[in-house]
């Protein structure tokens, strides 16, 4: 039987990296944005996952990497929505394209 | 006496007396400056008067029969490099010596008269300063030992007539005259610089001495000046050519005439000082300086003079047949006869018989100094009375002013060269000169003196006969239009001068090579010039003597000449189009305009583009997070893009 | 390991003991007197910063996780004495704030994961300093809580500064995968210059690049300059700029040394783009806080162009650099941020005729504008000149007439603000400012700064030495 | 004696008048600090006089040093010769009469007296200093003071004026940077370490190749300075905008800073660039000499027509310099030193009749030298010298040039010499116009009768200047013994390096 081998993880994580891209650059909401920073910040976790897995199974440094990503990126987001929040309570909205009152 | 550094008190008294008068004198001594100028320019005469004494008769001549020159002091001014520097000197020689007596004799008159005609000018002391500063630079420049030292003292006299000139200065005219005559000289004397920078490099010094004694015997450095040419014209004679464009410009050769007449704006003593006796002849004394070297390795040089100083004299005297304003006509007598100077050293040969044309040029430079300054100061003293310039407003003179009357009358007589009077020996020998060397030349130039002896007894007629101008001077009617003695004293000295320096055996002391030069008095060649010296007197008679219309008639007949001569063909006008239209308009305004538009304009164009670009890019700081992340990531990938795939390959 | 954990990460450890000590006041809330709490937090500062010159010792934890050097010292004592004239200077605004301890919790543990960071051994540790420095900051932009452009601001920082540390993670994971390790000793060893490998090593370098607001990085900088308060504007330009720097010159240079030609170009690059760029944005300003957002947008260009010489010289003078770049920086938000809280004026134009009323606060600003241009006798000259004889070491003389060149143009822009102090007329000009005398301590250290940095050349001299 | 008090005294001034409490102190303390400079350039003339009668055939005197940025081999070190001395001596002068001229500056007094005493330290230190980045240090100080001084005491478009001659100049220093960085990286003092040392340096070939690049640029930095044509144009606008005492201080001492740089730094460390480029530097010569002199004469402000004379003037300097002869260099330090005296005069002359007509626009001037004899006495002497008239200063600068420039037996280097003679003429038409517009004529406006004449200040100042000028114009031999000697060393040190 064929395994599914690293190439095949790293297309994946790949994907998902873009996927967060275009979901960070072309969504309005400042949840849904939050969100793909989440799906990119994942798609490192696979990799590093990925790499510690196939390529260095001797060492564990990938996964204690991914712990640390998810837990910061737990407080990130959290800081994030309260920032969010903060803006919603004088824009009564969350898109984001209306942040720009400081330009040029 | 002659080596002893004493004869340096004859420039040095009157430079302290302009120092003294020019820094204190407005305050101090204002009416004491008068006197302290005339007895410092006493003390002066005195002391050349010796010198020349001394000079030619206790040291007379040496071994080999000439007057040998002596470098009475020298001093080190401002050192070039090795061999050509500045040197500060006094040379004695019998032309230097005959022009500090000259100088200092006639300024010393001029001082005298001066206290009389500028009475009760506020700017009495300032005046006095000006004079002494002026004979300072004078005495310095004959004196000079020092090609460069000349061209020190020549830019001093120039800005001291310059300042003389412009005494009046609340006056337009004055000012612009005195303009115009710094700025036209300062252009001949761009000549004589470039003619001194050649002649320099050349010859490797800027001593007279040297300078000749290089030049004339051969050797390296006369063999590089002739083999260099440019234009098919050797160094040499463009040094020499340069040299004496910078002498036609102090001397009102033609073309650089334009400035003498104006120049008569200035206070009348100071036009019979510097604008007629002594500054003018600078140019001849700088050709009579280089003499050796014009006229024994450059011909070609020396016909240049020639035919310079017998146009001008004859254009000249054309002119002064028709102006109105005494000075003016005096002021192209004055042009006339320096161009007799001119010529007469232009057809000299050099040494003995041949060298005629040089004694003789120095002698009506002596002689003429004496009328001329008598002519001018006998103008002042009519102006005085009259309070005009123009003959128009005076005549019939002689009876308030007889002793001006006389005076004038010699000085006439003199230059039109009746005998016995100076002006006829000294004429009469260029004329024998002229005619020994160069016939067409000779009939010129005995035409021209028949012309000359008109227009002065034009001059004279018209102040002192033809009909009164009451109306002139009523308030003193019968009464003595005299001046003060101060006045009269000078005219009367110059007028014995007038009659008698003419016996002087001039030959005796100046000659081209120093060797004594007999010149017989021959009363056939003679006969010519006086007859037609006397035809033109009898000419003036017939037109001048009572007022009637015949001069008005004949006027009319001449119709263009005349009118082009009175426009003084028109020199003046072509001058001011030349500089005002085609230098300022074609030179000046665009000059201007290209710095303000083009080199200023490419310096705030550089700020402007700067400005519209950063004004072009502000767009992109859009305010919009996501757009500022797709900058980003654009940047990551076009760098990842450039140095992976470009970079790697 | 011992006691000499204790001395090793002093640094960390007193700022540990300072939050804890703030934190414990703001639970107790018995010291209702503000100025009592704030002379308390400036003392700790300070004597953290005093702690700083004691017992310093080179060594490594954590089996290389955490590592110090002289120099390493030397950075965090100038990261926290920057920190200790920035709560001096945000002494009056904090007075109105009722969240002072919370400032100061907030900025020291930014000022913490800077240290982390700093001696950080390891990518792990790295990007937990990295985020901790992060995190927190973005709060503190919107500690304006009731301003608009404070919460703006604040949102476009942690947006874009979580998108740029995932790009850095990216890459960084990617590292891992072709060198099979994160520790910094280790990792140089296996780097071949593959294409994946520079993939991530470009990802990597962007991470920095953004947090150093290089062009085309720079977007976030002026927008959360201009939105966030005084303080903390000022601790983001100087403070957490230099720490990366530092991290960025040490990365750079230990790590990546072998791909030196490559970054050197990148280098070459990114001065050009963010010297015109930042120059050509600045001219135009009317804000204070956004043009000197731009302004030391330039300033990391001229940096950057230190960086190009590769070696000990080019870190010197970028340290040097950063050194006198906190002084005059500082200066400039000192007095910006007294006429904030007095009058709320933050423009150009306000500061018209302000020479009149304040002479000595006008020269203040005058000279710190004149050090940021490299004018002598300031030491900002000093700076420049050295930054630019370290870059032309590489020979690249287009690039050195370049950055010279473009000095003109800034000084253009700085000349607009001496000129409104000096020249510009005002019918209205600005009363006297009046400043808390913490602020003026703080102003005349900066002052003694720009000016002595210069002229004492001691402390070139030591940064080269403990380089060397 | 010790060169650094030609930097501390100015330094000591200015602090004290920051200490000052009113203008009267303020101006007496900067009076004082300008004459004590002053003497120290006397005594520094008189004691290196002694030392070189003395035999010491040192290059440069006084020397000392002291080490500043180890690492980069930067020092401070001083020294002078005769050429530094010349140039210290003109900024003593233009300095005392700069003070005393703007006696009765009454807005913000104080800052404008430290600022000048800034602009005094920055030149003093530029011409002693023998290390290259301490030299740069210096000519950078004085950028910044003069932007000040325009800006905020100064007339007309002042601000336009200020920025531009401050960026001008700042980007003719950047591009000294450069070449000064050009220089340090390409040689080494013997033990293998770069260095600044002028000295040092001048012992040392630099590669052609480099010299090539940098020596233009080098140049031309250092040309923004002297007003090298094409950019000239931060002068006229800058001294018209300037107030008195900056404009005689911009064109008298600042612009020859820019001609000692040229001469001491780059064309004595690049020979062969000097010779390689020197066409070029008499082209520009050439050129800033006629075409400054032809928009002259078309200026109707008395000011931008002294401004475009100096242009002309400083043209002069650079021909000297660009003839690679001794005698032309000495010309050209010259004519540094007599331009700096004769500008500085005729600037404070404008300054004194605008202070009291209140125009500097010479068709509404006219008849001033009967209401106000002594300032018109003193502009007509100014612009006699300016046209060069002997017993003046600016004769026998101009002399020694045109005498050095003939030398060279080039065709081009001919005509460019005549063509420089030929400016004297329009030198003379577009003063005497000015003259005669301004000062002499008829009394165009009646209350120019009521006008007060100089005072005491003001006649000091005068007087101090025309004293300068003419000791120059006078006696002229004992400034060519002073500066010849070291003329020729750069003379020599040109041909050497080119001989072999």
């Amino acid at each position: 039987m064929n395994a599914i081998g690293l190439p095949q993880i790293l297309v994946v994580s790949t994907a998902l990296f873009f996927i967060g891209v275009y979901g960070f650059l072309t969504r309005r909401n400042m949840i849904s944005m939050l969100m793909s920073i989440e799906l990119i910040l994942n798609s490192v976790n696979i990799n590093f996952i990925a790499f510690n897995k196939y390529l260095f199974p001797g060492k564990l440094d990938g996964l204690f990497f991914t712990v640390i990503i998810i837990t910061i990126a737990a407080s990130e987001a959290a800081v994030a929505i309260a920032i969010i929040i903060n803006l919603y309570r004088k824009y009564k909205s969350i898109d984001v394209e209306d942040a720009n009152s400081m330009r040029f | 006496m002659l080596h002893s550094k004493i004869i340096a008190l004859v420039p040095l008294l009157p430079f302290a007396v302009f120092l003294l008068t020019g820094l204190f004198g407005r305050k101090y001594l204002k009416n004491f400056s008068g006197i302290l100028g005339t007895l410092s320019l006493l003390v002066a005469f005195v002391i050349s008067i010796y010198t020349a004494y001394e000079y030619f008769f206790i040291q007379g001549r040496d071994a080999n029969g000439i007057f040998e020159k002596i470098i009475a002091f020298k001093y080190t001014w401002l050192q070039f490099s090795p061999g050509v520097s500045i040197d500060m000197g006094v040379v004695l020689d019998p032309i230097s010596i005959m022009m500090i007596v000259v100088v200092t004799f006639i300024s010393l008159m001029v001082h005298i008269y001066s206290m009389g005609y500028m009475k009760g000018e506020e700017r009495y002391a300032t005046y006095y300063s000006f004079l002494s500063l002026f004979t300072f630079s004078m005495l310095g420049l004959v004196l000079a030992s020092n090609i460069f030292q000349i061209y020190i003292f020549w830019e001093l006299v120039g800005v001291s007539s310059f300042l003389l000139i412009g005494f009046y200065y609340d006056k337009p005219s004055a000012v612009a005259a005195a303009k115009k005559a710094f700025i036209v000289t300062r252009f001949a004397d761009l000549g004589f610089l470039i003619g001194i920078l050649i002649l320099a490099f050349y010859s490797g010094t800027l001593d007279f001495g040297t300078l000749i004694e290089r030049f004339t015997t051969h050797n390296e450095y006369y063999s590089a000046v002739t083999a260099a040419s440019f234009m098919g014209v050797s160094a040499l004679t463009w040094g020499l050519v340069l040299v004496f464009i910078g002498g036609a410009g102090k001397s009102a050769m033609f073309p650089f005439h334009v400035w003498l007449p104006d120049a008569m704006e200035g206070p009348t003593p100071v036009s019979a000082l510097i604008h007629a006796a002594t500054m003018v002849v600078a140019g001849v004394y700088l050709v009579a300086r280089l003499f050796p070297v014009f006229s024994l390795s450059c011909p070609p040089a020396l016909e240049v003079v020639t035919y310079v100083g017998i146009f001008s004299s004859l254009f000249a005297a054309l002119i002064a047949c028709t102006q109105t304003d005494i000075k003016r006509v005096l002021a192209y007598s004055t042009m006339s006869q320096i161009g007799f100077m001119m010529f007469a050293l232009g057809v000299s040969g050099y040494g003995g018989e041949h060298g005629l044309g040089y004694m003789a040029s120095m002698f009506h430079l002596f002689t003429h100094a004496m009328f001329k300054a008598l002519l001018f100061l006998g103008a002042g003293a009519v102006i005085h009375f009259v309070h005009s310039n123009d003959m128009k407003d005076m005549g019939g003179l002689r009876k308030s002013m007889p002793i001006t009357h006389i005076t004038f009358l010699i000085a006439c007589l003199a230059i039109a060269g009746i005998p016995p009077f100076a002006g006829f020996f000294s004429k009469e020998e260029i004329l024998a000169a002229a005619y020994a060397n160069n016939k067409p030349v000779f009939v010129v130039a005995i035409i021209t003196a028949g012309i000359t002896a008109f227009y002065m007894f034009r001059l004279y007629f018209n102040i002192f006969w033809n009909k009164e101008k009451i109306e002139n001077h009523s308030h003193e009617e019968h009464s003595h239009g005299e001046g003060p003695m101060t006045m009269l004293i000078p005219l009367s000295i110059l007028a014995i001068c007038a009659i008698g320096v003419g016996f002087i055996p001039f030959g005796k002391f100046v000659s081209s090579d120093g060797k004594e030069l007999i010149t017989e008095f021959n009363p056939m060649f003679s006969l010519g010039p006086v007859v037609l010296a006397l035809s033109g007197i009898l000419l003036a008679l017939f037109f001048y003597k009572k007022a009637n219309g015949k001069s008005d008639k004949v006027a009319e007949a001449l119709g263009g000449i005349y009118r082009a001569t009175y426009k003084k063909f028109y020199i003046d006008e072509i001058y001011l189009f030349i500089t005002k239209k085609v230098v300022f308009n074609l030179v000046g305004r665009p000059a201007a305009w290209i710095d303000k538009n083009i080199v200023d304009g490419v310096i705030n164009l550089s700020a402007t583009v700067a400005d519209n670009f950063s004004e072009a890019i502000r767009p992109i700081q859009s305010g919009k997070v996501q757009q500022y992340a797709i900058y980003f990531f654009i940047g990551a990938l076009s760098f990842a893009v450039l140095f992976i795939y470009f970079w790697k390959n | 390991m011992g006691n000499d954990f204790f001395i090793l990460m002093k640094p960390e450890l007193s700022l540990m003991l300072i939050i804890f000590i703030l934190l414990f006041l703001k639970i107790w809330d018995g010291i209702k007197e503000v100025s009592t709490l704030l002379m308390i937090a400036n003392v700790l500062l300070l004597a953290n910063f005093v702690a700083g010159f004691f017992l310093n010792k080179e060594g490594v934890l954590f089996s290389g996780m955490y590592h110090t050097t002289s120099l390493i010292a030397l950075e965090k004592n100038v990261l926290a004495f920057g920190t200790l004239l920035i709560s001096m200077m945000a002494w009056d605004w904090l007075k109105k704030h009722e969240h002072l301890l919370e400032f100061y919790i907030l900025i020291l543990s930014t000022l913490l994961g800077m240290n982390f960071m700093i001696s950080s051994g390891n990518f792990m540790m790295l990007y937990l300093g990295l985020e901790l420095s992060t995190i927190p900051l973005a709060a503190l932009c919107n500690f304006d809580l009731d301003k608009l452009k404070s919460s703006e601001a604040a949102l476009k920082m942690i947006m874009s500064s979580a998108f740029a540390s995932c790009i850095l993670l990216f890459g960084i994971s990617l590292l891992y995968g072709t060198t099979g390790s994160l520790a910094f000793s280790e990792m140089p060893a296996h780097l071949d210059g593959g294409m994946l490998q520079l993939l991530a090593f470009i990802f990597v370098f962007v991470g920095f690049a953004f947090k150093l607001s290089i062009v085309p990085f720079h977007f976030w900088t002026a927008d959360v300059y201009e939105g966030s308060p005084v303080a903390v504007t000022s601790y983001l330009s100087v403070i957490s700029k230099g720490a990366i720097v530092f991290v960025f010159v040490t990365t750079l240079l230990n790590l990546f040394g072998t791909l030196g030609t490559i970054w050197y170009h990148m280098l070459v690059i990114s001065i050009v783009m963010t010297i015109t760029v930042g120059n050509l944005f600045a001219m135009r300003q009317e804000n204070l806080k956004r043009f000197l957002a731009f302004s030391s947008i330039t300033q990391v260009g001229y940096i950057l162009l230190g960086l190009t010489n590769g070696g000990s010289a080019g870190s010197a003078a970028s340290i040097y650099f950063l050194i006198i770049y906190i002084f005059s920086n500082l200066a400039a938000f000192g007095i910006i941020g007294m006429v904030s809280v007095q009058t709320g004026k933050e423009n150009m134009s306000d500061f018209n005729g302000f020479y009149k009323k304040n002479p000595l606060l006008g020269w203040v600003l005058a000279l710190a504008m004149f050090s940021l241009a490299g004018i002598p006798p300031t030491a900002g000259f000093f700076g420049k000149m050295f930054l630019v004889t370290a870059g032309a070491v590489k020979g690249n003389y287009l690039l050195i007439t370049f950055a010279a060149l473009n000095m003109v143009v800034s000084l253009y822009y700085y000349l607009r603000v001496v000129k409104a102090i000096f020249v510009n007329p005002n019918e209205s000009p600005m009363e006297a400012i009046k400043g808390s005398w913490s602020v003026k301590i703080a102003l005349g250290i900066c002052m003694l700064g720009v000016i002595a940095t210069g002229f004492y050349s001691g402390i070139y001299d030591y940064i080269v030495s403990i380089l060397s | 004696m010790n060169l650094s008090l030609l930097i501390l005294v100015p330094l000591l001034t200015a602090l004290v008048i920051l200490t000052c409490k009113n203008m009267y102190s303020v101006r007496w303390v900067a009076f004082i600090g300008s004459i004590v400079q002053l003497g120290l350039g006397g005594v520094l003339l008189f004691q290196y006089n002694a030392a070189r009668a003395a035999g010491n055939t040192a290059q440069m005197l006084f020397e000392s040093r002291a080490s500043w940025y180890q690492a980069l081999n930067i020092e401070y070190y001083v020294g002078v010769d005769g050429i530094s001395i010349a140039m210290i001596l003109l900024t003593a002068f233009v300095v005392t009469a700069g003070v005393l001229i703007s006696w009765k500056m009454d807005v913000l007094t104080k800052e404008f007296f430290f600022l000048i005493m800034l602009l005094s330290l920055g030149a003093y230190g530029f011409f002693i200093s023998l290390d290259l980045f301490t030299m740069f240090f210096f000519l950078e100080i004085a950028v910044i003071p003069k932007f000040l001084l325009i800006a905020i005491w100064g007339s007309g478009k002042k601000e336009y004026s200020a920025m531009k001659l401050a960026l001008m100049l700042m980007g003719g220093s950047a591009l000294v940077l450069i070449g000064i960085l050009g220089i340090y990286f390409n040689t080494n003092d013997g033990s293998g370490h770069h260095t600044f040392d002028i000295l040092k340096i001048s012992h040392q070939h630099i590669p052609i190749g480099i010299q090539t690049y940098f020596f233009p640029i080098l140049f031309t930095g250092f040309g923004v300075f002297t007003a090298m044509f094409p950019f000239h144009t931060w002068a006229p606008d800058g001294h018209s905008s300037a107030p008195t005492a900056a404009s005689m201080f911009l064109a008298g001492i600042s612009m020859k800073l820019g001609g000692y740089g040229c001469l001491r730094v780059a064309t004595y460390l690049m020979p062969e660039g000097a010779h390689q480029y020197s066409w070029a530097i008499i082209l520009v010569a050439t050129i800033a000499i006629i075409y400054g002199a032809f928009a002259t004469l078309m200026q109707k402000d008395l000011k931008y027509i002294n401004a475009y004379s100096s242009v002309s003037h400083c043209g002069f300097v650079l021909l000297g310099i660009g003839m690679l002869t001794k005698t032309a260099i000495t010309g050209a330090v010259m004519q540094m030193v007599s331009h700096g005296l004769m500008t500085a005069l005729f600037f404070g002359a404008i300054g004194m009749l605008y202070e009291r007509t209140h125009t500097r626009q010479v068709k509404q001037l006219g008849g001033l030298l009967k209401s106000i004899p002594f300032i018109g006495v003193v502009f007509m002497i100014a612009g006699l010298c300016s046209l060069g008239l002997p017993g003046l200063s600016g004769f026998v600068a101009e002399m020694t040039v045109f005498m050095g420039a003939w030398q060279v037996q080039e065709f081009w280097h001919r005509l460019a010499t005549i063509l420089a003679c030929a400016s004297i003429v329009v030198t003379a038409v577009y003063i005497l116009r000015a003259a005669g517009a301004s000062v002499m004529g008829p009394i165009k406006d009646e209350h120019f009768r009521a006008l007060k004449d100089a005072n005491w200040n003001e006649r000091l100042a005068s007087v101090l200047l025309l004293f300068a000028i003419v000791a120059i114009g006078m006696a002229p031999f004992w400034l060519t013994k002073l500066v010849g000697p070291d003329s020729q060393i750069i003379m020599d040190h040109l041909s050497n390096v080119v001989g072999h």
